[in-house]
């Protein structure tokens, strides 16, 4: 079970995550981008942080969309469209629940992959966060399958994450900034995926750690 | 660093905030969201015109508000793409009931973002439609990355719709007109130095004392590839000869269909230019650049299109899609027609275009 | 050194082709000597105004070249006054029989250059008379040096007097007007960065990362100081405050006398600024400083004048008296009064001003 | 005596030298004016060189009129109505002669130097050509009187030129471009100055070797 608690603390940590990894993301997009990624990002989860006192107030499908539209209207860019988009669709999957069950998670996981592949439209291997995204979603289904719970699935998701990301290097970037770099791309990790990373990670240790 | 900027996060507020007390009699400024708008907005039976990007590009797209122009411009943070909230806010402002055409340079980030605008503007129930310019013929294939980019097309399109809609032309025309000067304009920049984000604080790429980067986008994305510094006339001609030579160029974009009320899948090609073809030929300076130079480049510029029997009947010379300090210059060939040519010549009267009012 | 150029001492002359061919429309330019003037020149009966002066500060003087503004333009090498030749080609070329207006800067070259092409057009029987503009209060006294040179108030002037030129004004009268203009306009300007010019190749001057210099002359000269980098708004309080706590200023000067037929010393006095004064307010780039960051400085610009009880009733912004591509800003404030306000409003339309028309 | 071809000898020498020295003239002009000083004495003296076949066939007046309507069209500058007016005051002086004496020579020089005066309205100590060109006017004019001839006369007054000219260094700039420096243009050899000086020094190189 995830309670609202504990999305809450995801959040919370999250958006400190982002804080502390503002530069090298930045850096990742100065390389293979335009040098915002952590900049845009911090924007948006500043803007978080000083909502949390209010989101406490909400149930988590509201949390969720106050986060989505916060992300929307502050981060802009490439990443402010999609991650807006991954936490609406999460959303909707949480309406009416009070915790998240197991496979409640994998539904709210699959919501905001798909919305970032209809928003973005890249595909498997184009270099962006849905390389980090869909293993890990992926590896997190195959997890409840063979029987796992919350926290044992969401580690397997985190380091199917992880791998993904690092399988981001070699590849050429077929979205985004990225893409105009051709075969200069290859050999640099990206910089979406890489929040996309932290994002589940800081899930996982919400989760993991918060108990109420 | 070296800017006349305070703290880098404020430099985009601040920067409007003296447009808006300069041109009080053309524009206004909405902060949270941010927007400019037409001191005029809203104009009742005419089509909107709202076009913006990440900031760092200016004059464009706030110095462009204003009669015969834009409506409203919704300007990000520094190359970053504004939020769907702006682009409403200001469609709400400015939607006369003759519904709201978007122009969006085609980055994905701008591209998202609007598509979620013109979304959210019909659910508020405005009419509104997208139309993209992606003009950057240093892109050279659209399957394997985001497609070309958009830039000193923009500014062109801007214009031309601008004039059309402040002579009635309905939002169905517009998006036609816009999508046709879009089909029809060809770009291509070089830097001689790169610019440097406030908020980075250091350029975003180097350059050696003896390089120059060919095929540079507006935001310092690298370009077809980096060589030994030019001559002005041996630079002039690599811009124009590859404007010039470029083939025909197909890629899928998606509009928002008003017939079908949901979003379609159009494959659009542009022709390669043709002798005899009359031009609108447009040198624009990178931010750094000053317009002397730019004079020497459009005096090549007009010798080599003489040369290739394409007629030169309008110009546009000058600093009007920067990338912040970058020093170096953009040249965009735009084919006209009988129709673009007068709209083009139309009365236009905004912070940095003006004339015939 | 990196610009869009070739040979450096083809640099003037393939920058002025490139107008021509731009502006086919506005102007013609002559070679040998050099001058650049309205395409419908001579226009009989009317008094036509000349400026120049060195190159590399474009678009002034070429780019004020047209209708309500200048009849001619006579550009040197970079930062080299021009010769007393192209002075009187252009007076002969452009004379309307109503005389001319040299309008020039307050450098010993270009003064003694002009002060020549005065008496060679008398030998012409071309009535000229010559006013100089002397408007940078960074230059403190009178006595000790050249006196203040000729910055941002004459693109100001040029705009005026033209105006006034083509509303029917005799030489004596223009001469009074552009006197007073020049009587109640100052300047100060900084630069972020060093110019380079093409001959040269090198910077003018080195300035470290964090420093910049106050009080900066077109061409690189020294100004009154070096200090560390500061921000932006910083940077506005100084150049502004230097200008608004101006004190008198007395200094002599010598003009043409057509009454006495000989050249006469004139004491001339600027008066201080006062609350209540209605001003027109200039901020210009240096050349390589893009529009962003001059509404920046606007923006403090107009909070410092009014609480200091000025009163900014008509503004000008962007590069248009430049140092090839050095960054950094200067700062004009003229005090209008009815008659130099309803002139600057009068139409223009040169190649790089242009309104009402 | 000074003839006509060592007049044309001169203008051939100091042509040579000013090229030579472009790069040093400018240099100078860099410390303390606009760093063109040299670039505009070679690009007046440039054309000069083409035109000295022409020259052959005038009198000494004609050439001297001819120099300064040539460096007055081409150099500019403060420099160019200086030396312009220079020549255009000596080739008045020479008039109607076929050869100059000592004497003609000095109310050459003087009459150049009264040109300089009222076209620039410098004073001695300025720091400008005038400190060079005054102390060797006055230098030859001595000489004279002490009843030199032209060689060893104009000897002395390049040697009271080049003294002059080492005497602008300390000087405080009142005129021209070096004036706005102020304090800072302490310490720098003018470089109009020097110009000067080095057209005296041609002047003398001229008339000592050139026999015909
Ligand atoms: N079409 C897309 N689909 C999915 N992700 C994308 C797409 N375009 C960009 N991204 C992601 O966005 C990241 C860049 O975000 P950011 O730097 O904030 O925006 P921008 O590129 O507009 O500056 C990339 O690293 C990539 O992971
Ligand atoms: N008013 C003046 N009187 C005499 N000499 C002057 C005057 N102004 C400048 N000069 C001389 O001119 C020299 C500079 O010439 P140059 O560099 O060619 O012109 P500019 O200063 O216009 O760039 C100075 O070094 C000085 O000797
Ligand atoms: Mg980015
Ligand atoms: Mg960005
Ligand atoms: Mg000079
Ligand atoms: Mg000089």
């Amino acid at each position: 079970m995830v309670t609202q608690a504990q999305i809450i603390e995801w959040l919370q940590v999250y958006a400190n995550v982002i804080d502390h990894h503002k530069e090298e993301l930045t850096e990742l997009d100065a390389a293979i981008g335009d040098a915002d990624h952590g900049i845009n990002m911090e924007r948006g989860f500043k803007k978080i942080k000083t909502l949390i006192g209010t989101l406490k107030g909400q149930d988590i499908s509201g949390i969720l969309k106050t986060v989505s539209m916060t992300l929307i209207s502050s981060i802009g860019g490439a990443s402010g469209p999609l991650y807006g988009t991954w936490f609406l669709r999460a959303s909707a999957i949480a309406a009416d629940k009070e915790e998240l069950t197991a496979e409640d998670l994998l539904y709210l996981l699959q919501a905001g992959l798909n919305g970032v592949l209809e928003r973005g439209k890249a595909q498997l291997g184009d270099k962006t966060m849905v390389d980090v995204l869909s293993p890990s979603v992926a590896a997190y289904e195959q997890a409840l399958s063979e029987g796992l719970d919350v926290v044992p699935a969401l580690r397997i998701a985190v380091a199917a994450a992880e791998h993904g990301l690092q399988e981001t290097i070699p590849m050429l970037a077929k979205k985004g900034r990225a893409s105009y770099l051709g075969e200069r791309s290859i050999g640099h990790q990206d910089p979406g995926g890489t929040s996309a990373y932290l994002m589940l990670r800081s899930l996982l240790e919400a989760v993991e750690s918060y108990k109420d | 660093m070296k800017k006349l900027i305070n703290k880098p996060e404020d430099f985009v507020r601040e920067s409007l905030a003296g447009m808006a007390v300069a041109h009080r009699d053309l524009i206004k400024v909405n902060y949270e969201p941010t927007f400019v708008y037409r001191a005029d907005a809203p104009l009742q039976g005419k089509v909107a015109i709202i076009s913006g990007g990440g900031s760092g590009h200016e004059p464009m797209h706030s110095g462009f508000v204003g009669q015969g122009m834009l409506d409203a411009a919704c300007p990000g943070e520094v190359f970053t793409s504004p939020t769907p909230d702006q682009m409403l806010a200001a469609a709400q402002q400015v939607d006369g009931g003759a519904g709201i055409l978007y122009i969006i340079k085609n980055y994905s980030g701008d591209l998202m973002n609007f598509e979620m605008a013109v979304e959210l503007a019909h659910l508020e129930g405005i009419r509104a439609v997208n139309i993209l310019v992606d003009d950057d013929v240093a892109v050279k294939d659209s399957l394997y990355t985001q497609g070309r980019r958009g830039v000193g097309t923009t500014v062109l399109a801007e214009k031309i719709c601008g004039a059309a809609a402040d002579q009635g032309y309905d939002l169905h025309q517009l998006a036609d007109l816009c999508r046709r000067v879009n089909q029809n304009g060809r770009s291509m920049g070089m830097a001689l130095s790169s610019c440097t984000v406030p908020a980075k604080g250091t350029p975003t790429f180097a350059l050696a004392n003896d390089e120059i980067e060919l095929g540079i986008g507006i935001h310092g994305e690298p370009g077809r590839n980096r060589i030994s510094l030019k001559s002005g006339d041996e630079i002039t001609e690599l811009l124009a000869q590859t404007i010039i030579n470029d083939t025909e160029y197909r890629r899928t974009v998606r509009e928002w269909s008003e017939v079908k009320e949901k979003w379609v899948d159009l494959e659009l090609l542009n022709k390669p230019l043709q002798k005899g073809d009359r031009l609108l030929a447009f040198v624009n300076s990178m931010g750094g650049t000053p317009i002397a130079e730019l004079y020497l480049v459009y005096r090549k510029l007009a010798e080599i299109c003489e040369l290739e029997g394409l007629q030169i009947v309008r110009n546009l010379i000058g600093p009007y899609i920067t990338s912040l300090d970058m020093q170096g210059c953009s040249i965009t060939l735009l084919k006209l027609d009988d129709e673009m040519l007068r709209l083009w010549d139309a009365p236009v009267k905004t912070p940095s275009l003006r004339w015939g009012v």
